[in-house]
């Protein structure tokens, strides 16, 4: 049996079960031992990618490019294995963190209608299918975001709405536009009509709504506002899924994109990407060290980290490449960890505001240990994963010759450690501002809680000790990338 | 023809974009519906216009009849629908936001954002 | 609105309304029409039924669910899915049965019918369920 | 050597699992641990005389040059055993002075994990593992010096040398980075046999100065030394080790490593000695006029640094073997002068000098080890530290380039060296005898032993120069120099310039020290004169620099995230547009075949219609007017479509357009009515914005009907439907066979939004 469909499948039917299961215990239950389902199965089929090489299916049987075909490839595997993992972590997680709203039910509806369309992006093969996974992640997302209807969270889901509301629309234009050039709708057909004619060219125009929707998703510069306006809004659980996982569609889709298909006049391509890369990486960083609510500090490193992402891409060799999914990979985890982390510092002390909290690191040393992990790892500590990534990366741009943005990223690495360490000293070593006298009852972190973060970090340790194989498969990721010859062939030709 | 729904095309993405650029929520909105029309107008018109019959095909299998392309039929169609989810789930968001706030200025979301 | 005219002519109108949706769910595949148009007629059916009557009539005395339809109508589609798969095939194969009714003729029945019957299903859920949550207010 | 790395890996880990009776005991064990690695190291010496290492190589990621290499030679020999020998002795000390601190286990995980990575550091044949162990230390170095972390100056002192160490870290990254790509690897030994292709290379001056701004913020250089002061926020035996042993070390080392690959140019010869030529000059200036202990000695080491980073940077195989020995020389007293100090501090319980005096009386051994390691500071016989200042005068004057400035700045730094050794040790135990709260005692040999151990050593070291010599140092002389060469050592070399220069400087020192304890005000005159000289501290300038920085970023965060809805729209439009624009300009899209004609005239009066709407809609005063032409709008777009033949697309137009007005009008009874909330201005700007944005989608509609690359793969579906899909409406046969999939996600979008809506709009919550 085909199994591709599997990552669309498994959410599909877990959102089914929870319209009709009510019963908040079960909710729960589902919710975790559903994302480990999914973890299995992605992990088998990243077996199965790296024993077959590039899979698909073509969705009723209909030969590509006139159905729609679902494909996967290192690319894709690898961004639905990460994300798995961490939507696993997230739904143990989010049992406890969601007991104050009421919403279990539709938290949980939302939350695998989100990851249908995550995973469906990632595995699409079909420009329209795309968008339709787009919208129902976004959709979703909105309904999360708002979720408990709070005055910030509306004004912040307004925002987010609105920015990404255009970013649709004008994705919807330029599939419109594509269509109308080329008539097909395939990725791998594109591929093969666009990689051949010379005129393709022309396509440029509509090439750059597709950029603009994707870097709104991504939130690159200028087009980011949405994000540092809204993730410090919803509930931790929202903040810590959203953060790990959507900003990186909008950059796997800029990859898929700019590798498959518009791949004419690479300078102009390549200055662009690397220059907005560069500013993204400075003004994220440069604004994460000016705040003091740790949420908004991790939002603007969102945006410092997609600089990376995209500067990978914009250097355009094997390397960078690899180097931009390995920064990808690693820094989905690892934001995610330091999501989760925070929303442990605001159970234990109330309040994320750096100036209000203090003495973590006596109060509760094991989550001194969980933060330092992936904000070691984000700053890019050796051995944890992000040294490798940024390593390679660097590389990658000093061997080209990108001097100058492969030195902001280089020194927006000294702005993540800044703020990383701010975080450190104002929240665990800071002697605690509260009043000592009325100490409260202790809260204590439940296992539940403290196990996804245990999970991520080991993870991040992992990914650095074992990066060996994990840039295997990125720059194996890579390879396919650059020659997508292997690519078109299997879709269109091999079924 | 198509330079007229063209141009028609381009109006409605001005008067979207103005429309969105305004601070009450019930222009935004409108704006938002202009867009999405404009959008969809779009995709339409670039996938190229034949006046021809609609694709229905009859028992008598005859493919030569010209028949309009059905394909950015369906697309819009989907565009169309997913739109309403969209618009639908706007306005009541912002709905809910003047419900909250009482205001009907798109600039009382500031303080998210500013917040020390 | 309590108007009694709207409620006689409701009576009807509910009846014409779902007649027409149910048509056009089932020429869809042919003719004009399909799940997401008949399911929004039946839906505005419903909805007529609402104004008329005060909203609470669908919601308590009816006992309609709008989140059941939705979850009806997904399952559906879930289902049609799984044929294809079952079968052995690739997913959301169609898979065609033909039917010889006296009355209507050869009838092919299929599992994209079983979609649509879904999207059917999903799309009166949402329309009670807009109307619903904007009329509650 | 590997599997030494693992056991410090392990052990160290397994400080967090020990039974309650070791974990008292965990520093000796550590220390043990630690004096086994040093009898490891102590045993292979024999082996690697001269230009002999051994090395291992386990491949790691070989794609990208990153592999496990480890050297052991002379030079990481030298290093090695003084990283355990000294570390050893550290860890027996911290065993007494550690007591009574709560929360040790961290403490020693970070200390001996920190002596584990200076040891990897110094093992490895690789660049890039040799930049991961540095990164360590420094990491580790921050959370040791974090200790005592509620008092803000530790958190401060404790970032600035975090903050420098990366700064230089990853300036030193890019230089291997840059380095490496000329020979295409990172292996140390790779770089030496491909030297001149390295010297040759444009990146080589680039690279040199990146990796110098490594090395130089490692290890204390001008401008970077003033973190190091501050790093004695540490516990004692911390600053022990980091200053003598560790840390500080690790900049020389890598310098040592990297001159045959790339010394000997004019840069090298110049930049280093220059930077440390300076260091060695401000640390021994600063040190006079310090009062603390600890920033004495912090200061002196920065001085030795200095001299270490200059012997080097001269490269000659003097200058080289001059260096080797003084690296030794400075890690014993060094190391020996930190635990007294701290000894000190915990017997009298103060470290200002000013407070301290007379204490030969209550600590007679501690002042004999005293003496021996300031003795050996100021280069005095018999120590050791004589023979390396005679040493280092001879490179001195035989270096090449500079070598006028170098001596006459060094005799100036001996002598204050020599002041500030003498001063040192009076002002503790001779001087006035201060009235103390308790007295101190010498109980207890934990705290002088490991000094004891090392001016010992010193001392013999110093009488018999020459088993250091003929066996380390020549060694570690002869990897550096790529060539074999006998080192013979003696302390005694007879009446030459340099014994006389050495006289001078004596003469010159002890002079300055009388002066000093003479007159008591000179000292504070030459402190005030210091201040006002140097108005600023680096420490200072840098904290400002950073707060600057960061109140910079807050107001350009603040200005970029201005929190109003509608600019970000504007600038993504703008932002769009600009870069459509500009492609259109570049691909020349003015070109269009299309035709203009209003035929059929229904359809450009219908256009007209919907065109004149829409204007209507947007400049409505009220809002039910809005709405209508927005209706309109709608049902015209729907009759174009069915014109078209669209006829499923044009219902659903029709049923959409109704529901989302029905909606919009039922809502709207309870939202306000449309306020004037811009000017007339912003309206002006707004529709520039508009027409700009409406205009170019206007023109690439027009360039995407133009275009056709081949077929439209529609066709298939018409040919297909019947056949194969048992459908006559094509367009419902795409949606619910050929393309269910979009159907299928457009549904659930519906579904969510419907959830979403009802559950927006049932919540009670709010009015927060």
């Amino acid at each position: 049996m085909n199994c591709v469909a599997l990552p669309i499948l498994i959410p599909l039917v877990l959102m089914i079960m929870q319209i009709f299961f009510r019963r908040k215990i079960f909710s729960q239950w589902l919710g975790i031992s559903g994302s480990l389902l999914l973890l299995l199965s992605t992990f088998y089929l990243f077996g199965q990618v790296t024993k077959h090489g590039i899979l698909t299916l073509n969705v009723g049987g209909w030969p590509a490019p006139y159905g729609i075909t679902l494909v996967i490839d290192y690319l894709s595997i690898l961004m639905l294995v990460i994300s798995a993992v961490i939507i696993f972590c997230i739904s143990i997680y989010a049992v406890s963190f969601l007991k104050t709203t009421g919403e279990k039910q539709r938290f949980y509806i939302a939350f695998y209608a989100l990851i249908l369309g995550l995973n469906g992006a990632f595995i699409t093969g079909d420009v329209f299918n795309l968008y339709v996974w787009f919208e129902v992640m976004l959709i979703s997302s909105f309904v999360l975001i708002t979720l408990g209807s709070s005055r910030e969270q509306l004004s912040g889901g307004i925002k987010y709405l609105s920015l990404n509301l255009i970013g649709s629309l004008l994705f919807l234009a330029g599939i419109g536009l594509l269509f109308g050039k080329t008539g097909t709708l395939n990725m791998a057909q594109l591929a093969e009509i666009l990689r051949e004619d010379d005129s393709a060219i022309l396509l440029n125009t509509s090439a750059m709504l597709f950029f603009v929707a994707f870097g709104i998703k991504a939130a690159i510069f200028p087009l980011f506002f949405w994000l540092p306006a809204s993730y410090h809004t919803p509930n931790i659980t929202i903040t810590s899924l959203f953060a790990g996982l959507l900003t990186k569609v909008g950059v796997y889709t800029m990859i898929r994109f700019f590798t498959l298909f518009f791949v004419q006049d690479q300078p102009f391509w390549h200055n662009l990407l690397l220059t907005l890369a560069g500013l993204t990486m400075f003004i994220g960083g440069s604004a994460a060290i000016a705040q003091y609510e740790i949420r908004k500090i991790l939002s603007y490193h969102i945006i410092s980290q997609i600089g990376y992402m995209v500067m990978g891409l914009g250097i355009f060799t094997p390397l960078g490449l690899a180097g931009g999914i390995f920064f990808t990979l690693h820094n989905m985890i690892a934001k995610t960890n330091t999501f989760l982390v925070s929303g442990m510092v605001f159970k234990l002390k109330g309040n994320y505001h750096l100036k209000n909290i203090g003495g973590l690191v006596k109060e509760s040393p094991l989550l001194a240990v969980l933060f330092i992990i992936p904000a070691f790892a984000l700053a890019g500590v050796p051995p944890l994963s992000g040294f490798f990534a940024k390593f390679i990366l660097i590389k990658a741009g000093f061997e080209d010759g990108h001097y100058f943005v492969t030195a902001v990223a280089v020194f927006t690495g000294l702005l993540t450690l800044y703020s990383m360490i701010k975080i450190w000293n104002e929240a665990f070593l800071k002697k605690s501002p509260e009043d000592p006298s009325h100490e409260k009852d202790k809260i204590k972190l439940s296992l539940l809680e403290v196990l996804p973060s245990i999970l991520l970090g080991l993870i991040s340790l992992g990914m650095g000790i074992f990066a060996s194989s994990v840039f295997g498969y990125t720059m194996e990721a890579a390879n396919q990338l650059i020659n997508p010859s292997i690519y078109i062939e299997t879709v269109l030709y091999n079924q | 023809m198509e330079v007229l729904i063209a141009i028609l095309v381009g109006f409605l993405y001005a008067a979207g974009v103005y429309m969105i650029l305004r601070r009450s929520i019930v222009k935004f909105i409108i704006g938002i519906i202009l867009l999405s029309n404009a959008t969809n107008l779009l995709v339409f018109l670039s996938a190229g216009l034949t006046a021809g019959s609609p694709a229905f095909l009859s028992d008598q299998v005859s493919s030569q009849q010209e028949f309009s392309d059905p394909l950015p039929q369906a697309l819009v169609l989907t565009a169309v629908v997913i739109g309403l989810g969209i618009v639908v789930f706007t306005i009541a968001l912002k709905y809910k936001f003047f419900e909250v706030t009482g205001a009907d200025d798109l600039d009382q979301l500031k303080p998210t954002d500013n917040q020390k | 609105m309590n108007s009694v005219i709207l409620q006689i002519a409701a009576r009807y109108v509910r009846w014409m309304l779902l007649i027409f949706a149910l048509v056009a769910l089932i020429r869809g595949h042919n003719y004009p029409g399909g799940g997401f148009i008949g399911g929004l007629l039946a839906g505005l059916a419903l909805i007529y039924d609402g104004f008329a009557f005060d909203h609470k009539r669908i919601s308590k005395k009816r006992k309609i669910n709008p989140v059941g339809y939705i979850g009806v109508g997904l399952l559906l589609i879930f289902i049609s899915l799984l044929f294809g798969i079952l079968s052995g095939d690739v997913l959301m194969k169609g898979i065609w049965i033909s039917l010889n009714l006296p009355l209507l003729g050869q009838l092919k029945l299929g599992t994209p019918f079983i979609f649509d019957i879904g999207v059917f299903f999903v799309v009166i859920g949402i329309t009670i369920l807009f109307f619903l949550s904007l009329k509650r207010r | 050597m590997p599997q030494i790395l693992l056991i410090y890996l392990i052990s160290s880990l397994a400080i967090f699992i020990l039974p309650k009776w070791v974990d008292e005991r965990k520093p000796i064990l550590l220390g043990l641990i630690n004096l086994g690695a040093f009898i490891f190291f102590f045993l292979g010496i024999p082996f690697i005389s001269g230009q002999i290492q051994y090395t291992r190589f386990i491949s790691w990621i070989p794609e990208i040059g990153l592999n496990l290499e480890f050297v052991l030679d002379g030079l990481s020999s030298i290093f090695a055993l003084l990283i355990t020998g000294i570390g050893s002795l550290v860890f027996f000390y911290s065993y007494r002075y550690m007591k009574g601190y709560s929360r040790t286990k961290p403490f020693y995980f970070y200390l001996f994990l920190f002596g584990g990575a200076m040891l990897g550091l110094v093992l490895s044949g690789n660049l890039i593992q040799l930049f991961i162990f540095w990164e360590l230390t420094s990491f580790l170095s921050f959370l040791l010096i974090n200790f005592f972390h509620e008092k803000p100056e530790a958190r401060r002192a404790a970032f600035q040398s975090l903050f420098i160490t990366v700064f230089g870290g990853l300036s030193l990254l890019s230089g291997i980075i840059l380095i490496g790509s000329d020979v295409n690897s990172y292996s140390i030994n790779v770089w030496i046999a491909n030297a001149d292709i390295i010297k040759a290379s444009n990146h080589y001056v680039p690279g040199l100065i990146l990796i110098l701004i490594g090395v130089f913020t490692k290890s204390a250089q001008f401008p970077f030394h003033f973190w190091l002061p501050g790093a004695m926020q540490a516990p004692t035996p911390v600053s022990s080790y980091l200053h003598s042993a560790t840390m500080v070390k690790a900049g020389v080392f890598l310098l040592a490593r990297l001159s045959p690959a790339l010394g000997g140019t004019f840069e090298w010869t110049h930049i280093i000695p220059l930077a440390g030529v300076i260091t060695m000059l401000i640390g021994s200036y600063f040190a006079i006029t310090q009062t603390g202990l600890k920033p004495i000695l912090a200061y002196t080491t920065i001085n030795a640094l200095g001299v270490l980073v200059l012997l080097i940077g001269i490269d000659t195989k003097l200058s080289i073997k001059a260096a080797m020995l003084f690296l030794i020389i400075h890690a014993f007293y060094k190391a020996t002068l930190f635990m007294v100090a701290g000894m000190i501090d915990k017997k009298v319980g103060t470290m200002d000098i000013n407070k301290l005096g007379g204490l030969l009386k209550y600590l007679p051994i501690t002042f004999i080890i005293t003496l021996l390691a300031v003795l050996s500071m100021a280069g005095l016989p018999p120590m050791l530290g004589f023979l390396g200042k005679e040493l280092i005068y001879e490179a001195k004057i035989q270096s090449p380039g500079i070598a006028n400035l170098v001596l006459f700045l060094g005799v100036a730094s001996n002598v204050l060296m020599i002041a500030v050794s003498l001063f040192f040790v009076y002002k503790i135990f001779l001087g006035k005898p201060q009235p103390f709260e308790k007295k101190p005692n010498e109980k207890g040999p934990g705290f002088w032993l490991g000094p004891l151990v090392l001016v010992v050593l010193s001392l013999f070291f110093g009488l018999f120069p020459s088993i250091l010599g003929s066996t380390l140092v020549e060694s570690a002389v002869s990897t550096i120099r790529e060539e074999d060469i006998i080192v013979k050592l003696k302390l005694w070399h007879g009446f030459n310039d340099v014994f006389f220069l050495s006289l001078f400087t004596v003469i010159l020192g002890f002079a300055l020290f009388f002066l000093l304890i003479k007159r008591d005000r000179l000292l504070a005159r030459w402190r005030a004169l210091n201040r006002s000289i140097f108005k600023f501290k680096l420490t200072e300038l840098f904290d400002n620099t950073m707060e600057g920085f960061v109140n910079f970023t807050t107001r350009k965060s603040r200005a970029i995230q201005h929190g109003y809805h509608r600019y970000y729209i504007l600038t993504i439009i703008l932002f769009t547009s600009v870069l459509i624009w500009y492609q259109v300009f570049v691909t020349g899209g003015f070109k269009l075949n299309a035709s203009f004609s209003l035929d059929p005239f229904y359809i450009s009066g219908l256009i007209a219609v919907i065109i004149s709407a829409g204007t209507f809609s947007i400049f409505a005063k009220t809002r039910i007017t809005s709405i209508i032409a927005l209706g309109v709008i709608g049902y015209g777009i729907s009759l174009i479509y069915l014109y078209y033949g669209a006829i499923d697309l044009s219902i659903t137009q029709i049923i959409v357009e109704t529901i989302i007005i029905a909606m919009f009008a039922l809502v709207l009874q309870k939202l306000p009515r449309f306020a004037k909330l811009s000017s007339s201005i912003t309206k002006f700007r707004d529709i520039i914005v508009a027409l700009i944005f409406g205009s170019v989608m206007t023109l690439i509609a027009l360039r995407a009907i133009d275009i056709d690359f081949l077929d439209p793969i529609s066709k298939y579906y018409i040919d297909n439907s019947m056949i194969k899909a048992f459908g006559k409406n094509v367009v419902n046969v795409i949606l619910v066979d050929f393309r269910a999939l979009d159907t299928m996600g457009e549904v659930i979008v519906l579904s969510i939004a419907a959830f979403g809506v009802s559950l927006l709009l049932q919540s009670k919550t709010g009015k927060t």
